[in-house]
Protein backbone atom coordinates (compact mmCIF):
# COMPACT_ATOMS: atom_id res chain seq x y z
CA UNK A 1 0.00 0.00 0.00
CA UNK A 2 1.60 3.16 -1.23
CA UNK A 3 -0.75 5.15 0.81
CA UNK A 4 -2.75 8.28 -0.06
CA UNK A 5 -0.77 10.62 -2.93
CA UNK A 6 -2.53 13.46 -4.30
CA UNK A 7 -0.71 16.60 -6.74
CA UNK A 8 -3.65 18.74 -7.51
CA UNK A 9 -4.81 22.83 -7.87
CA UNK A 10 -7.82 22.86 -5.65
CA UNK A 11 -6.59 23.80 -1.87
CA UNK A 12 -7.45 21.64 0.19
CA UNK A 13 -8.22 21.53 4.16
CA UNK A 14 -5.61 19.92 6.38
CA UNK A 15 -7.27 19.29 9.12
CA UNK A 16 -10.33 16.91 7.10
CA UNK A 17 -7.05 15.05 6.07
CA UNK A 18 -5.93 14.72 9.44
CA UNK A 19 -9.16 13.55 10.65
CA UNK A 20 -9.27 10.67 8.03
CA UNK A 21 -5.87 9.53 8.63
CA UNK A 22 -5.85 6.24 10.14
CA UNK A 23 -9.49 6.52 10.72
CA UNK A 24 -10.57 3.50 12.97
CA UNK A 25 -7.60 2.10 13.24
CA UNK A 26 -6.88 1.14 16.72
CA UNK A 27 -3.35 0.61 16.68
CA UNK A 28 -2.73 4.38 15.34
CA UNK A 29 -1.78 6.14 18.35
CA UNK A 30 0.78 8.90 17.21
CA UNK A 31 -0.23 10.84 14.22
CA UNK A 32 3.00 13.45 12.99
CA UNK A 33 2.23 16.10 10.10
CA UNK A 34 4.16 19.11 8.18
CA UNK A 35 2.33 21.76 6.48
CA UNK A 36 4.14 24.10 4.63
CA UNK A 37 2.42 27.07 3.86
CA UNK A 38 3.31 29.91 1.14
CA UNK A 39 5.85 31.90 3.00
CA UNK A 40 7.33 35.67 2.89
CA UNK A 41 10.78 35.04 4.13
CA UNK A 42 11.19 38.74 4.25
CA UNK A 43 14.64 38.32 1.92
CA UNK A 44 13.05 40.26 -0.72
CA UNK A 45 9.88 42.08 -1.73
CA UNK A 46 6.75 40.84 -0.17
CA UNK A 47 5.59 38.24 -1.90
CA UNK A 48 1.87 38.47 -3.55
CA UNK A 49 1.32 35.21 -5.54
CA UNK A 50 2.78 31.92 -5.44
CA UNK A 51 2.93 29.71 -8.98
CA UNK A 52 4.13 25.76 -8.16
CA UNK A 53 5.02 24.26 -12.19
CA UNK A 54 5.87 20.36 -11.29
CA UNK A 55 6.70 17.41 -14.04
CA UNK A 56 3.13 15.75 -14.49
CA UNK A 57 3.69 12.06 -14.35
CA UNK A 58 7.05 12.16 -12.69
CA UNK A 59 5.84 14.30 -9.64
CA UNK A 60 3.09 11.02 -8.78
CA UNK A 61 6.38 8.68 -9.74
CA UNK A 62 8.99 10.11 -7.07
CA UNK A 63 6.41 10.68 -4.34
CA UNK A 64 5.53 6.96 -4.61
CA UNK A 65 8.35 6.42 -4.27
CA UNK A 66 9.38 8.16 -1.36
CA UNK A 67 6.48 7.03 0.64
CA UNK A 68 7.80 3.62 -0.17
CA UNK A 69 10.83 3.96 0.71
CA UNK A 70 9.36 5.41 4.40
CA UNK A 71 7.26 2.21 4.68
CA UNK A 72 10.35 0.13 3.98
CA UNK A 73 11.93 1.97 6.71
CA UNK A 74 9.40 2.27 9.33
CA UNK A 75 6.26 0.60 11.01
CA UNK A 76 3.39 2.95 9.71
CA UNK A 77 -0.25 2.05 9.27
CA UNK A 78 -1.17 5.15 7.61
CA UNK A 79 0.48 8.40 5.20
CA UNK A 80 -0.57 10.98 3.05
CA UNK A 81 0.68 13.33 0.60
CA UNK A 82 -0.95 16.33 -0.83
CA UNK A 83 0.90 18.87 -3.17
CA UNK A 84 -0.84 21.39 -4.39
CA UNK A 85 0.45 23.09 -7.75
CA UNK A 86 -0.36 26.31 -9.95
CA UNK A 87 -1.39 29.56 -8.42
CA UNK A 88 -2.00 30.34 -4.73
CA UNK A 89 -1.47 32.81 -2.14
CA UNK A 90 0.55 33.61 1.14
CA UNK A 91 -0.38 31.79 4.30
CA UNK A 92 -2.07 29.01 1.97
CA UNK A 93 -1.30 25.56 2.44
CA UNK A 94 1.23 24.25 -0.23
CA UNK A 95 2.41 21.11 0.92
CA UNK A 96 0.70 17.61 3.97
CA UNK A 97 2.65 15.04 4.74
CA UNK A 98 0.83 13.35 7.32
CA UNK A 99 1.89 9.49 8.56
CA UNK A 100 0.45 7.69 11.19
CA UNK A 101 2.05 4.73 13.55
CA UNK A 102 1.92 2.97 16.69
CA UNK A 103 4.92 4.79 18.84
CA UNK A 104 5.42 8.58 17.51
CA UNK A 105 9.44 8.22 16.84
CA UNK A 106 8.68 6.13 14.04
CA UNK A 107 5.90 8.76 13.24
CA UNK A 108 8.24 11.79 13.44
CA UNK A 109 11.00 10.27 11.77
CA UNK A 110 9.24 8.70 8.60
CA UNK A 111 6.91 12.54 8.15
CA UNK A 112 10.36 14.56 8.17
CA UNK A 113 12.07 11.73 5.85
CA UNK A 114 9.45 12.07 3.34
CA UNK A 115 9.28 16.18 3.40
CA UNK A 116 13.11 16.13 3.31
CA UNK A 117 12.96 13.92 0.21
CA UNK A 118 10.37 15.90 -1.18
CA UNK A 119 12.09 18.90 -1.23
CA UNK A 120 15.26 17.40 -3.21
CA UNK A 121 13.87 14.28 -5.50
CA UNK A 122 10.31 15.65 -6.20
CA UNK A 123 9.31 17.96 -9.50
CA UNK A 124 8.26 21.14 -8.49
CA UNK A 125 9.72 24.45 -9.00
CA UNK A 126 8.23 27.32 -7.15
CA UNK A 127 7.77 30.54 -8.55
CA UNK A 128 7.35 33.94 -6.60
CA UNK A 129 4.99 37.25 -7.84
CA UNK A 130 6.46 39.98 -5.88
CA UNK A 131 5.52 44.05 -6.42
CA UNK A 132 9.04 44.49 -8.07
CA UNK A 133 8.55 41.13 -10.77
CA UNK A 134 8.59 37.40 -10.96
CA UNK A 135 11.47 34.75 -9.71
CA UNK A 136 12.15 31.62 -9.60
CA UNK A 137 12.74 30.25 -6.55
CA UNK A 138 16.52 29.16 -5.74
CA UNK A 139 17.15 25.96 -4.18
CA UNK A 140 18.40 25.97 -0.67
CA UNK A 141 21.56 24.13 0.14
CA UNK A 142 20.30 23.31 3.61
CA UNK A 143 17.43 21.39 1.73
CA UNK A 144 19.90 18.88 0.05
CA UNK A 145 21.92 18.47 3.26
CA UNK A 146 18.84 17.77 5.31
CA UNK A 147 18.45 14.86 2.38
CA UNK A 148 21.87 13.53 2.28
CA UNK A 149 20.92 13.04 6.56
CA UNK A 150 18.95 10.28 5.70
CA UNK A 151 21.73 8.53 3.75
CA UNK A 152 23.92 8.68 6.80
CA UNK A 153 21.36 7.61 8.92
CA UNK A 154 19.99 4.35 7.08
CA UNK A 155 21.48 2.01 9.79
CA UNK A 156 20.19 4.20 12.98
CA UNK A 157 16.64 5.02 11.95
CA UNK A 158 15.53 1.65 11.34
CA UNK A 159 13.09 0.05 13.19
CA UNK B 1 12.74 8.90 -31.60
CA UNK B 2 13.39 10.40 -28.00
CA UNK B 3 11.17 12.90 -26.18
CA UNK B 4 13.18 15.95 -24.23
CA UNK B 5 11.65 17.94 -21.80
CA UNK B 6 12.72 21.23 -20.18
CA UNK B 7 10.91 22.67 -17.11
CA UNK B 8 10.90 25.73 -15.09
CA UNK B 9 13.83 28.20 -15.59
CA UNK B 10 15.65 26.41 -18.15
CA UNK B 11 11.82 25.90 -20.07
CA UNK B 12 12.25 29.68 -20.05
CA UNK B 13 15.50 29.75 -21.33
CA UNK B 14 15.72 27.24 -23.67
CA UNK B 15 12.69 28.73 -24.93
CA UNK B 16 10.84 25.22 -25.61
CA UNK B 17 8.95 23.20 -22.86
CA UNK B 18 9.51 19.62 -24.99
CA UNK B 19 10.71 18.53 -28.37
CA UNK B 20 11.04 15.30 -30.04
CA UNK B 21 14.11 14.01 -31.84
CA UNK B 22 15.92 11.24 -33.26
CA UNK B 23 18.37 9.93 -30.52
CA UNK B 24 21.79 11.20 -32.45
CA UNK B 25 24.23 8.88 -33.82
CA UNK B 26 26.83 7.99 -30.89
CA UNK B 27 24.81 9.18 -28.17
CA UNK B 28 24.28 6.38 -25.64
CA UNK B 29 24.40 8.74 -22.30
CA UNK B 30 22.55 11.65 -21.00
CA UNK B 31 26.10 13.58 -20.61
CA UNK B 32 26.47 12.87 -24.61
CA UNK B 33 22.92 14.22 -24.92
CA UNK B 34 23.30 17.38 -23.15
CA UNK B 35 26.97 18.12 -25.50
CA UNK B 36 25.08 17.67 -28.14
CA UNK B 37 22.39 20.09 -27.48
CA UNK B 38 24.56 22.61 -25.92
CA UNK B 39 26.30 22.66 -28.88
CA UNK B 40 23.01 23.86 -30.35
CA UNK B 41 24.36 27.59 -29.79
CA UNK B 42 25.28 29.75 -26.80
CA UNK B 43 21.65 30.10 -25.36
CA UNK B 44 21.60 26.24 -25.02
CA UNK B 45 24.81 26.08 -24.29
CA UNK B 46 24.38 28.64 -21.26
CA UNK B 47 20.92 27.28 -20.72
CA UNK B 48 22.56 22.98 -19.74
CA UNK B 49 25.52 24.32 -18.79
CA UNK B 50 27.36 26.26 -15.79
CA UNK B 51 24.57 25.82 -12.70
CA UNK B 52 23.44 23.07 -11.00
CA UNK B 53 20.60 20.96 -13.25
CA UNK B 54 18.87 17.79 -12.92
CA UNK B 55 18.05 15.46 -15.53
CA UNK B 56 15.48 12.40 -15.55
CA UNK B 57 15.26 9.65 -17.74
CA UNK B 58 11.87 8.17 -18.22
CA UNK B 59 10.52 10.16 -14.99
CA UNK B 60 13.51 8.70 -12.53
CA UNK B 61 16.49 11.01 -12.04
CA UNK B 62 19.61 9.90 -13.86
CA UNK B 63 23.28 10.93 -13.29
CA UNK B 64 25.19 11.98 -16.86
CA UNK B 65 26.45 8.29 -17.22
CA UNK B 66 22.72 7.08 -16.89
CA UNK B 67 22.11 4.86 -20.17
CA UNK B 68 20.07 6.27 -23.21
CA UNK B 69 18.12 4.36 -25.75
CA UNK B 70 15.07 5.14 -28.66
CA UNK B 71 11.93 5.73 -26.88
CA UNK B 72 13.33 7.34 -24.11
CA UNK B 73 11.73 10.82 -22.01
CA UNK B 74 14.39 12.82 -20.65
CA UNK B 75 13.64 15.86 -18.78
CA UNK B 76 16.16 18.70 -18.36
CA UNK B 77 15.22 21.09 -15.29
CA UNK B 78 16.52 23.25 -11.91
CA UNK B 79 17.42 21.72 -8.60
CA UNK B 80 13.77 21.30 -6.97
CA UNK B 81 12.39 23.57 -4.56
CA UNK B 82 8.70 22.27 -3.84
CA UNK B 83 7.44 21.65 -0.56
CA UNK C 1 4.79 34.18 24.71
CA UNK C 2 4.22 30.96 26.38
CA UNK C 3 2.50 30.14 23.65
CA UNK C 4 -1.30 28.69 24.13
CA UNK C 5 -1.79 25.86 26.58
CA UNK C 6 -4.96 24.16 27.17
CA UNK C 7 -6.05 21.37 29.50
CA UNK C 8 -9.45 20.00 29.54
CA UNK C 9 -12.76 18.10 29.52
CA UNK C 10 -13.63 18.67 26.38
CA UNK C 11 -12.75 17.17 23.14
CA UNK C 12 -11.18 19.48 20.63
CA UNK C 13 -10.31 19.26 16.75
CA UNK C 14 -7.02 19.19 15.73
CA UNK C 15 -7.75 20.94 12.23
CA UNK C 16 -9.49 23.51 13.67
CA UNK C 17 -6.40 24.28 16.29
CA UNK C 18 -4.00 23.56 13.06
CA UNK C 19 -5.79 25.92 11.17
CA UNK C 20 -5.27 28.97 13.90
CA UNK C 21 -1.78 28.25 14.65
CA UNK C 22 0.55 31.46 13.45
CA UNK C 23 -2.47 32.63 11.08
CA UNK C 24 -1.43 35.68 9.67
CA UNK C 25 1.93 35.57 10.12
CA UNK C 26 3.58 35.38 6.87
CA UNK C 27 7.09 33.94 7.95
CA UNK C 28 5.61 30.96 9.55
CA UNK C 29 5.68 28.67 6.88
CA UNK C 30 6.69 25.04 8.51
CA UNK C 31 3.90 23.35 10.65
CA UNK C 32 4.78 20.15 12.42
CA UNK C 33 2.04 18.72 14.75
CA UNK C 34 1.84 15.81 16.57
CA UNK C 35 -1.50 14.10 17.90
CA UNK C 36 -1.76 11.24 20.39
CA UNK C 37 -5.03 9.43 19.74
CA UNK C 38 -6.73 6.68 22.26
CA UNK C 39 -4.99 3.42 20.89
CA UNK C 40 -5.19 0.09 21.72
CA UNK C 41 -2.18 -1.52 21.43
CA UNK C 42 -3.47 -4.96 21.50
CA UNK C 43 -1.63 -6.30 24.26
CA UNK C 44 -4.24 -6.79 26.79
CA UNK C 45 -8.34 -6.83 26.32
CA UNK C 46 -9.68 -4.28 23.98
CA UNK C 47 -9.82 -0.96 25.59
CA UNK C 48 -13.74 0.38 25.78
CA UNK C 49 -12.62 4.00 27.56
CA UNK C 50 -9.60 5.75 28.93
CA UNK C 51 -9.60 7.85 31.34
CA UNK C 52 -7.15 10.65 32.35
CA UNK C 53 -6.19 11.95 35.83
CA UNK C 54 -4.06 15.26 36.19
CA UNK C 55 -2.72 17.24 39.18
CA UNK C 56 -4.63 21.04 38.51
CA UNK C 57 -2.09 23.51 38.82
CA UNK C 58 0.77 21.77 38.30
CA UNK C 59 -0.38 20.56 35.07
CA UNK C 60 -0.42 23.86 33.39
CA UNK C 61 3.62 25.26 35.15
CA UNK C 62 5.14 21.86 34.10
CA UNK C 63 3.33 22.50 29.95
CA UNK C 64 4.63 26.07 30.32
CA UNK C 65 8.29 25.45 31.52
CA UNK C 66 8.60 22.43 28.59
CA UNK C 67 6.78 25.10 25.90
CA UNK C 68 9.51 28.45 27.47
CA UNK C 69 12.26 25.45 27.00
CA UNK C 70 11.54 24.70 23.70
CA UNK C 71 10.89 28.33 22.74
CA UNK C 72 14.82 28.89 24.28
CA UNK C 73 16.15 26.53 22.28
CA UNK C 74 14.60 27.17 18.43
CA UNK C 75 12.92 30.06 16.98
CA UNK C 76 9.64 29.22 17.47
CA UNK C 77 6.67 31.65 15.41
CA UNK C 78 3.69 30.36 17.43
CA UNK C 79 3.16 26.75 19.87
CA UNK C 80 -0.22 25.18 21.25
CA UNK C 81 -0.39 22.51 23.70
CA UNK C 82 -3.91 21.00 24.28
CA UNK C 83 -4.31 17.69 26.61
CA UNK C 84 -7.70 16.60 27.67
CA UNK C 85 -8.13 15.07 31.09
CA UNK C 86 -11.22 13.08 32.06
CA UNK C 87 -13.01 10.07 29.55
CA UNK C 88 -12.36 9.81 26.79
CA UNK C 89 -13.20 6.81 23.86
CA UNK C 90 -10.83 4.69 21.60
CA UNK C 91 -9.84 6.82 18.73
CA UNK C 92 -10.07 10.30 20.18
CA UNK C 93 -7.41 12.89 20.13
CA UNK C 94 -6.08 13.07 23.52
CA UNK C 95 -2.93 15.26 22.94
CA UNK C 96 -2.32 17.94 20.59
CA UNK C 97 1.40 19.68 20.19
CA UNK C 98 1.74 22.26 17.48
CA UNK C 99 4.94 23.97 16.54
CA UNK C 100 5.16 27.42 13.49
CA UNK C 101 8.46 28.10 12.49
CA UNK C 102 10.33 29.91 9.51
CA UNK C 103 12.54 26.35 8.70
CA UNK C 104 11.37 22.54 9.06
CA UNK C 105 13.91 21.37 10.91
CA UNK C 106 13.47 23.77 14.09
CA UNK C 107 9.58 23.03 13.31
CA UNK C 108 10.31 19.05 13.87
CA UNK C 109 12.73 18.95 16.92
CA UNK C 110 10.51 21.71 19.24
CA UNK C 111 7.57 19.23 18.63
CA UNK C 112 9.25 15.64 19.03
CA UNK C 113 10.85 17.63 22.06
CA UNK C 114 7.59 19.13 23.64
CA UNK C 115 5.95 15.86 23.36
CA UNK C 116 8.93 13.64 25.00
CA UNK C 117 9.16 16.34 27.86
CA UNK C 118 5.69 16.17 28.19
CA UNK C 119 5.20 11.88 28.55
CA UNK C 120 8.00 12.16 30.99
CA UNK C 121 7.22 15.68 33.29
CA UNK C 122 3.74 16.34 33.18
CA UNK C 123 1.98 14.81 35.67
CA UNK C 124 -1.04 13.01 33.43
CA UNK C 125 -1.97 9.44 34.44
CA UNK C 126 -4.19 7.30 32.40
CA UNK C 127 -6.55 4.46 33.25
CA UNK C 128 -8.05 2.29 30.83
CA UNK C 129 -11.24 0.76 31.27
CA UNK C 130 -11.29 -3.09 29.19
CA UNK C 131 -14.21 -5.63 29.46
CA UNK C 132 -11.66 -7.58 32.18
CA UNK C 133 -11.78 -4.38 34.23
CA UNK C 134 -9.74 -1.34 34.99
CA UNK C 135 -5.86 -1.05 35.37
CA UNK C 136 -3.60 2.22 35.28
CA UNK C 137 -1.23 2.72 32.10
CA UNK C 138 2.29 1.64 33.12
CA UNK C 139 5.15 4.52 32.08
CA UNK C 140 7.12 2.95 29.19
CA UNK C 141 10.92 2.68 29.49
CA UNK C 142 11.30 4.54 26.44
CA UNK C 143 9.56 7.54 26.91
CA UNK C 144 12.39 8.07 29.53
CA UNK C 145 14.66 7.34 27.08
CA UNK C 146 12.80 9.62 24.67
CA UNK C 147 13.16 12.64 27.00
CA UNK C 148 16.94 11.93 27.97
CA UNK C 149 18.32 12.31 24.53
CA UNK C 150 17.11 15.82 24.49
CA UNK C 151 20.04 16.17 27.59
CA UNK C 152 22.53 14.61 25.63
CA UNK C 153 21.58 16.67 22.38
CA UNK C 154 21.48 19.93 23.78
CA UNK C 155 24.36 21.37 22.36
CA UNK C 156 23.68 19.76 19.00
CA UNK C 157 19.95 20.77 18.06
CA UNK C 158 20.34 24.46 19.06
CA UNK C 159 19.65 26.22 16.26
CA UNK D 1 1.17 22.75 58.38
CA UNK D 2 2.03 21.14 54.94
CA UNK D 3 -0.40 19.78 52.32
CA UNK D 4 0.39 16.89 51.07
CA UNK D 5 -0.98 14.87 47.79
CA UNK D 6 -1.03 11.33 45.94
CA UNK D 7 -2.14 10.97 43.11
CA UNK D 8 -3.68 7.84 40.39
CA UNK D 9 -2.32 4.34 41.65
CA UNK D 10 -0.92 5.89 45.04
CA UNK D 11 -3.83 8.06 45.85
CA UNK D 12 -6.02 4.54 45.49
CA UNK D 13 -3.27 2.79 47.15
CA UNK D 14 -3.02 5.39 50.11
CA UNK D 15 -6.74 5.58 50.75
CA UNK D 16 -6.82 9.19 50.23
CA UNK D 17 -6.02 12.20 47.96
CA UNK D 18 -5.16 14.72 50.09
CA UNK D 19 -3.87 15.69 54.01
CA UNK D 20 -2.68 18.40 55.88
CA UNK D 21 -0.53 17.85 58.56
CA UNK D 22 2.03 19.88 60.48
CA UNK D 23 5.94 19.51 59.40
CA UNK D 24 7.29 17.09 61.46
CA UNK D 25 10.11 18.01 63.75
CA UNK D 26 13.34 17.27 62.51
CA UNK D 27 11.78 16.46 58.96
CA UNK D 28 13.58 19.04 56.22
CA UNK D 29 13.69 17.06 53.38
CA UNK D 30 11.77 15.15 50.65
CA UNK D 31 13.36 11.83 51.86
CA UNK D 32 12.22 12.77 55.23
CA UNK D 33 8.95 13.20 54.45
CA UNK D 34 8.43 10.32 52.97
CA UNK D 35 10.46 8.20 55.64
CA UNK D 36 7.75 9.37 58.28
CA UNK D 37 4.70 8.10 55.91
CA UNK D 38 6.54 5.12 55.10
CA UNK D 39 6.48 4.79 58.79
CA UNK D 40 2.78 4.87 59.27
CA UNK D 41 2.26 1.20 58.13
CA UNK D 42 2.24 -1.32 55.90
CA UNK D 43 -0.12 -0.16 53.22
CA UNK D 44 2.22 3.25 53.58
CA UNK D 45 5.22 1.10 53.41
CA UNK D 46 4.20 -0.74 50.41
CA UNK D 47 2.82 2.43 48.72
CA UNK D 48 5.17 4.79 48.73
CA UNK D 49 7.89 2.40 48.22
CA UNK D 50 9.63 -0.32 46.44
CA UNK D 51 8.59 0.99 42.91
CA UNK D 52 8.93 3.85 40.97
CA UNK D 53 7.72 7.11 42.63
CA UNK D 54 7.62 11.01 41.17
CA UNK D 55 7.81 13.89 43.91
CA UNK D 56 6.66 17.38 43.45
CA UNK D 57 7.35 20.23 46.09
CA UNK D 58 5.41 23.17 45.39
CA UNK D 59 3.93 21.69 41.47
CA UNK D 60 8.14 21.24 40.44
CA UNK D 61 9.32 17.91 40.32
CA UNK D 62 12.01 17.22 43.46
CA UNK D 63 15.02 14.70 44.48
CA UNK D 64 14.69 12.98 47.62
CA UNK D 65 16.98 15.81 48.71
CA UNK D 66 14.93 18.74 48.12
CA UNK D 67 14.40 20.82 51.36
CA UNK D 68 11.00 21.31 52.92
CA UNK D 69 9.36 24.16 54.73
CA UNK D 70 6.21 24.89 56.41
CA UNK D 71 3.65 26.08 53.87
CA UNK D 72 5.24 23.68 51.60
CA UNK D 73 2.42 21.44 48.65
CA UNK D 74 4.13 17.84 48.73
CA UNK D 75 2.18 15.61 45.75
CA UNK D 76 3.16 11.92 45.79
CA UNK D 77 2.63 9.95 42.04
CA UNK D 78 3.62 7.49 39.71
CA UNK D 79 5.90 8.15 36.51
CA UNK D 80 3.57 10.00 34.45
CA UNK D 81 1.78 8.34 31.53
CA UNK D 82 -0.37 11.76 29.58
CA UNK D 83 0.46 12.11 25.92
Amino acid sequence: MAGCIRVQTEAFDPGVELDALARGDAGAGALVSFIGRVRDDGAHAPVLRLTLEHYPGMTEKALGAIVEQARARWELRDVVVIHRVGAMEPGEPIVLVAVASAHRAAAFAACEFIIDRLKTRAPFWKRERTSQGDRWVEARAGDAQAAERWERDAGLHRE
Amino acid sequence: MIRVLYFARLREEVGTGEESLALPAGVHTVGALTARLRARGERWDEALGGRPMLVAVNQTLSASEGALADGDEIAYFPPVTGG
